[in-house]
């Protein structure tokens, strides 16, 4: 198991009424952590997210590590 | 003065812009993202931007840099607020002097398109009817929630 | 709030842009045309910017008449400057907001590229070596004139 | 013989010394002016120019009449 800190934004941050969790995982990869938050928080499908690991775009193939900060990101509508 | 900033505060283009001149420029051109009273056939009444704001800069940074390293510009600088917003109000603003208009209409063009493919900021429209929704999030739509109906755009928005 | 004007007092962007504001509108592209200190190659001290009035704001108004049919936008607004202008100053301002950006950048782009091909006004730039000569003009290369050399370039300039 | 009235631009009205000019001609069409002042006041080759009569842009070919105003323009350069 691994502790990592999520945090959320628009309609994620919506389903879950909170803007920052704290989560412990056994979740291998960044996919396999959105599968689990998926069913929990009724999200959307991963298909038409990104993530991201400590600040930085990454892979959904990405190993989550003890610590990690993770966000996952609906599809971008900013200007 | 080149880069790519978020504020809460309301925008102010001609302090930006008086950062780009430079006397080695002719040409100057800015784009303004304002809030329309309509989207996609419906009334809006506001808007709300929210920012994933450490990688919204990184990102924005790294776009502003790209164009700077295009096109044979001088200076590049786009500003993108968040909050709550109303009609009319200036939600970004992009700034670019080069020494030839050509560079300078392709860079801020350049700047706009890839800020907002690309940068982590989202959308929420609240309309006259009462509903409200994340725009460009067609997973979004959810029975319940007030969400509009899914949209079938790929292109984000104006 | 739709047109062209030519005025010998320094132009304000700020009050024609509050002009082109609309609720209906998402996008705004501006263009500036600022005095550079060096043009071909030579270092500008000022410059002189003459205009035959009545020609010039029929074609000009002509040109925004065109955009404005041409490209699905709201407002679209020209402003040229006449006199002696200073290193930096603002020569000429092109305004146009639109539902949708793509539009606003066309517009924009259109009328400044029209304007400065057709529409009849001439600058004449001084340098520092203390020579002077008209733009664009090939043909007024005139010995005891100090004109400077012919220009070989057929575009019109930044 | 006729009377028109002919406006200098540019390096027009450094090589005229004057903005206005009202001129007795024979000429009939623009080109023909033009050719008649060129001589006077050492123009440029009139194929870089263009002509306007009566504030509006004009052909080469056309007619002069008594009382025209007749503005010859050399290459543009606004912006």
């Amino acid at each position: 198991m691994k502790t990592v800190q999520v945090e959320y934004f628009a309609v994620l941050r919506e389903r879950t009424g909170v803007p920052v969790e704290t989560i412990e995982t056994a979740a291998e990869k960044a996919s396999d952590l959105y599968a689990e938050l998926q069913q929990r928080h009724d999200f959307p499908e991963l298909a038409s997210l990104k993530v991201a690991i400590n600040d930085e775009f990454a892979d959904w193939d990405a190993a989550l590590c003890n610590g990690d900060s993770v966000v996952f990101i609906p599809p971008v509508a900013g200007g | 003065m080149n880069g790519f900033r978020i504020q809460s505060a309301a925008l102010q283009p001609n302090v930006d812009r008086a950062m780009l001149q430079s006397e080695a420029c002719g040409g100057f051109v800015s784009f303004e993202g304002w809030v329309r009273n309509r989207n996609e056939g419906q009334d809006v009444l506001r808007l709300e931007y929210q920012a994933y704001e450490a990688l919204a800069n990184k990102e924005g940074n790294r776009i502003v840099a790209e164009a700077l390293q295009r096109y044979p510009i001088e200076h590049a600088l786009c500003v993108h607020r968040v909050g709550a917003l109303e009609i009319g109000e200036l939600a970004v603003w992009v700034g670019v002097s080069a020494g030839h208009r050509d560079e300078a209409f392709r860079a801020c063009r350049y700047i706009i398109d890839e800020v907002k493919h690309r940068v982590p900021i989202w959308k929420k429209e609240h309309y006259l009817n009462g509903d409200s929704g994340w725009v460009n999030c067609e997973a979004c739509a959810h029975p319940g929630h007030h969400d509009r109906p899914p949209e079938k755009s790929k292109e984000p928005g104006a």
